[in-house]
């Protein structure tokens, strides 16, 4: 087929957040003009600053914001963007929304509506898989009927099984099970909660594989049939199926296993007229086998790792695919350099179960310096609406070595202070610290294993000096308190002398 | 001037005089030299050592944030409000728990006049698409639950 | 000979600002620690801030603080560092001190001081080049001892010539000339601002280059024989002979260029007995003949473009070869892989005669995202002092191609804000959309001829859409004045609501 | 409210009213949407189109930056202080010269009492290793030098 160039020239950002600043600047880098959509919660938030255009789409909730595809079609209407761009997580996965684009002549900056619904369901994603001649998990490649048939696949297959959602995500509709007598119960939970929280009951049941590795290939196609894959992300470091730290390249993945995988990726990627920019998952068992565990038809937030180690920018790259453009680069050009790890940094207090803290951010040091990228939306003053998910920022450290990737970040995580609200800054420092991951001896079981042991005291300063440095400070802090939010007492030469100051108002 | 602050349970009386390069903790004088980058944020050298020192202010606790460790603590001065609330919800007596953060509230586990014992359930919210549960700061009886 | 390993525990840092941070960053990255020393302007410095010790040297001016050796030294021998990093400036060039630093049993992070005393002397460097068989401009290889020498030096080159002092850099004690009516007060001229500015009076001559570029190539060599390039970088855009933007790789040096300055720099490293991290210069006219001009016996300011392109951390390789360490690295390692461009903000007002400006940073909005690394050493709140380089900050764009490293650097432009005190942030965007720079039509007379120039009126918004926004944003200011320092007033949910509250105290 | 604001040598008349999501500049009415995210940072959306505009005041003149442009003005407000202080400084009349910065005054150039032309040097100033000349804002004659 013969496409040819459709220039775009202003693109409507369905997101928010951190994504949603970085498809701003990759906008204004490609000389294309960026339209950002707010909520009432996103007001202040910095993709809107930092837009050229900006529209309130509605109240806080999502569903009555950034889910609302009406809205945006005719935001995107109105403005005259040719193309809309819908970053990760709301809509992005929505096939009908991408489809109402392409019928609204406007380009939805992704894969075909058609190859997002081949993939998006698992069992159909299993069944392209075969036909792609790609390993997976052995199980059924079709939702369950009856709990007969989920009794004959497992016994078929063996014990441990896993039951899941065919609609599903994030964990939800999953069940282990261990033993035939558990699987009723089982079935029943995991059909009931499949149908609450995707509106789809399909089930189904495969291979338990014991202490798999997370990982995954970035794939890149465009719409004159040419597909490549980028290499693999590991992202084995997990917290209730949700990703934590993601690293690329993967410790395990020896080049010859990267381009089995990867041309494995490509060939599901073809088979189903994929285009633009995807993800394929597989586990990894110890013994280097790897099974397919379901395509993510969009960017991923751990892109950027993937972006350090090839040098390239897969949002540049998605646009110039939407556009029409055939792949500047062939399979041959794409080479890993170096390491690169990201931290996602969330809002939420891992003392506390994880409890998530929204709010105000008081105070805001944020790390720089070399090999370190960040990605993120806040800044000193942002209240952290409790609307939406809570990541707060995704830090990277990229080096040449994996060793200098994980002393750099824990660097960077030194420097790092956010006041106000509780963060996992401390949490991502003791990972890093941990012998078993600096080994890269992980896997999707690795983090929870981690939590069940009693966190170590951090090294090399006393806590006996720290007590004592924090009771001056403490004291200072305190003689300051009546001019501390004067410029005087910030522009004080001495702490001593305002202290001094201090008193005297008293 | 002398302060008395209170951290992990101990008290430590600091003391420092105005224009000079020392300070004491515990009678123990030690050289210091501090500056204000910007509000609570302390630039500290204490014996040599360079220590960068964050003021965490919150409706429930104050902290520093040394190294990356948060360290919560107290200052035992009648002018301080902050002090009289410390001493408030220390180990015995009432406690009141506060919810962290603004969320819906999705379940009440527990009624006015149940005993509970510490880290219990109390209530449900969710906020961020996650449910969470306040749980019991300690061992004792609920009071009263305002939702 | 046989260097055996000896681990750098403890380095201190002979250096401030943006340079001394980096510094200490690297040390933390390589668990070493990193001891800071601040004269009393720069007691609020951020190197001291996150340093592990810090020290006072002395008052501001450098002649007291930052070039007092025996201070440094004694600083060192007291807190037991094991080495010595001199950044650049100050005494990062001084033998004496180099060699100070071994009889004091402290590892001096650089040349040993033979070496730099070779290679210092510009026209001793000049006779080392002849030794090397590296070509250089044609001229004099000794200080002139008199006119009539410099007379006929300069009839058997022919004029147009150029004058420098054997010490010299950054233009001082040099002129340039294009008859000999002119010769004899040149000569004088240099001879007495060279003794001025660094004690010396011997100058040289050689021919002068018309509209040259200015290319030079970092060199690494350890202490056991091994040497290596990393490319080169372009700095051809200047300013009264001080660099402006870098750039690697250069637009106009092939592979061929690049490998034939790149074993010439080599073999000049070689034969002067250099080791550690060293930059040589060239000029390169127009018809690709490249002539040695000096060598830089030091880390250069503008050492990150080489760090992005060749994916190495130069520190880093600094302090493993002052260890004693081999180069982890041959020479076939090294690739190029896309393009870095680097910015030096500094304190300055483009609008009136660069006239320096430091002061109070009142307001700071650093940009982020893919591509751009910032190297500074400043914060909100941070007053510029007035005794050193107004150097703020080095802002680094990197990206796959030339053209895309340009349009990353001016979306970091727009988003950066630096208030309170002038800078040459809006000189960058000046420099970085004409359409010269942007074809790589530059030599180091560019600048000069862009500045002769009437500025452009800035594209894309006109000036009354531009006026009509200011205007109603300097009134909603105003309406806020009152209430403008109060936290409440930046919670305030709406401007309008606020502006409302402010009028009511009235 | 209504703020008279002057830009470019000319004066704009900016009214807004509490609440409403217009304002008018000289009698034209424009949808207007404002939030200050922190003090000196405003977030504007004009007519759908996203501006961020940054307050710049120092002791000689109060500017905005927009689109990486900096753009003066005053504030005809007969309470505001830079608002006579602008009229003061017009094309018109005395002018003082400040330097902008600290800095050791190497050499004087001109007396008082010399006839001066636009941008001739009347002081050498050296800071941050570099010298540099304070220069005559406008023609005309030199009052008095204070060094």
């Amino acid at each position: 087929m013969q496409i040819q160039f459709r220039p775009i020239k202003k693109v409507l950002i369905a997101n928010r957040g951190e994504i949603a600043l970085r498809l701003v600047r990759a906008c204004h880098e490609m000389g294309i003009t960026p339209v950002a959509v707010y909520s009432d919660a996103d007001r202040a938030a910095l993709h809107v600053l930092e837009a050229d255009e900006a529209y309130r789409l509605g109240p806080a909730p999502a569903s009555e914001s950034y889910l609302r595809g009406d809205l945006l079609l005719d935001i995107a209407r109105r403005t005259g963007a040719d193309a809309i761009h819908p970053g990760y997580g709301f809509l992005s996965e929505n096939a009908d929304f991408a489809e109402a684009c392409e019928q609204a002549g406007i380009k939805f900056i992704g894969p075909p509506a058609a190859a997002m619904r081949e993939l998006g369901s698992k069992t159909r994603a299993r069944q392209a898989a075969d036909r792609a001649g790609m390993p997976r998990t052995p199980g059924s490649t079709k939702g369950l009927a009856s709990l007969d048939e989920a009794r004959s696949v497992a016994a078929q297959i063996g014990y441990p099984v896993m039951l899941k959602a065919a609609a599903g995500g994030g964990g939800k509709g999953m069940r282990a099970v261990t033993r035939d007598e558990d699987l009723k119960s089982a079935f029943e939970a995991a059909q009931s909660e499949a149908e609450r929280a995707f509106g789809s009951s399909e089930v189904y049941l495969e291979k338990l594989i014991e202490r798999p590795r997370h990982i995954e290939i970035q794939v890149l196609a465009d719409e004159h049939g040419n597909s490549i894959y980028l290499g693999e992300r590991e992202c084995s470091v997990q917290r209730r199926h949700q990703k934590v730290i993601e690293e690329a390249p993967s410790a395990v993945v020896s080049p010859e296993l990267r381009q089995r995988m990867g041309e494995a990726a490509v060939r599901l990627a073809q088979s189903a007229g994929y285009t633009n920019a995807g993800t394929i998952e597989f586990l990894l068992d110890n013994a280097g086998n790897f099974y397919f565990l379901e395509m993510n038809t969009r960017l991923q937030v751990e892109h950027p790792v993937t972006e350090l180690v090839t040098g390239l920018d897969l949002v540049h790259l998605q646009i110039r695919i939407a556009q029409g453009e055939p792949l500047p680069l062939r399979q041959q050009d794409i080479e890993l350099r170096g390491h690169a790890i990201e931290c996602r940094v969330y809002a939420e207090d891992p003392d506390n179960g994880f409890f998530p803290s929204p709010g105000k951010i008081t105070r805001l040091v944020q790390p720089g310096g070399p090999g370190i990228r960040e990605d993120s939306g806040i800044y000193e003053g942002w209240v952290v609406p409790m609307d939406y998910d809570p990541m707060l920022s995704k830090l990277v450290a990229y080096a040449t070595t994996r060793e200098a990737a994980i002393t750099r970040m824990l660097r960077a995580l030194d420097e790092y202070v956010i006041g106000g609200i509780r963060t996992n800054l401390a949490f991502f420092r003791r990972i890093l610290r941990d012998p078993d991951f600096q080994a890269a001896r992980i896997d999707t079981g690795y983090l929870e294993r981690l939590l069940a042991q009693p966190a170590p005291k951090c090294p090399d300063i006393s806590t006996e000096e720290r007590e004592r440095v924090a009771a001056i400070a403490a004291a200072i802090f305190e003689s300051q308190r009546p001019a501390a939010t004067t410029a005087a007492a910030t522009q004080s030469a001495n702490a001593w002398k305002s202290a001094a100051r201090a008193e005297g108002l008293r | 001037m002398k302060v008395e602050i209170e951290i992990a349970g101990r008290t430590r009386v600091v003391d420092f005089t105005r224009g000079e390069q020392t300070a004491s903790v515990d009678g123990v004088a030690i050289p210091v030299e501090a500056r204000l980058l910007r509000p609570g944020v302390l630039s500290l050298i204490v014996d040599g050592r360079a220590w960068r020192v964050i003021l965490e202010e919150s409706a429930s606790e104050t902290a520093v944030l040394i190294g990356g460790e948060r360290i919560p603590h107290s200052v035992n001065d009648p002018r301080s409000l902050k002090a009289r609330r410390a001493h408030a919800s220390g180990a015995d007596g009432p406690r009141p728990i506060k919810a962290s953060m603004p969320g819906r509230v999705v379940r009440v586990l527990a009624q006015p006049g149940d005993a509970v014992v510490a880290h219990e359930g109390i209530v449900v919210i969710e906020a961020m698409k996650m449910q969470n549960e306040l749980k019991s700061p300690k061992q004792g009886k609920v009071a009263e639950i305002r939702v």
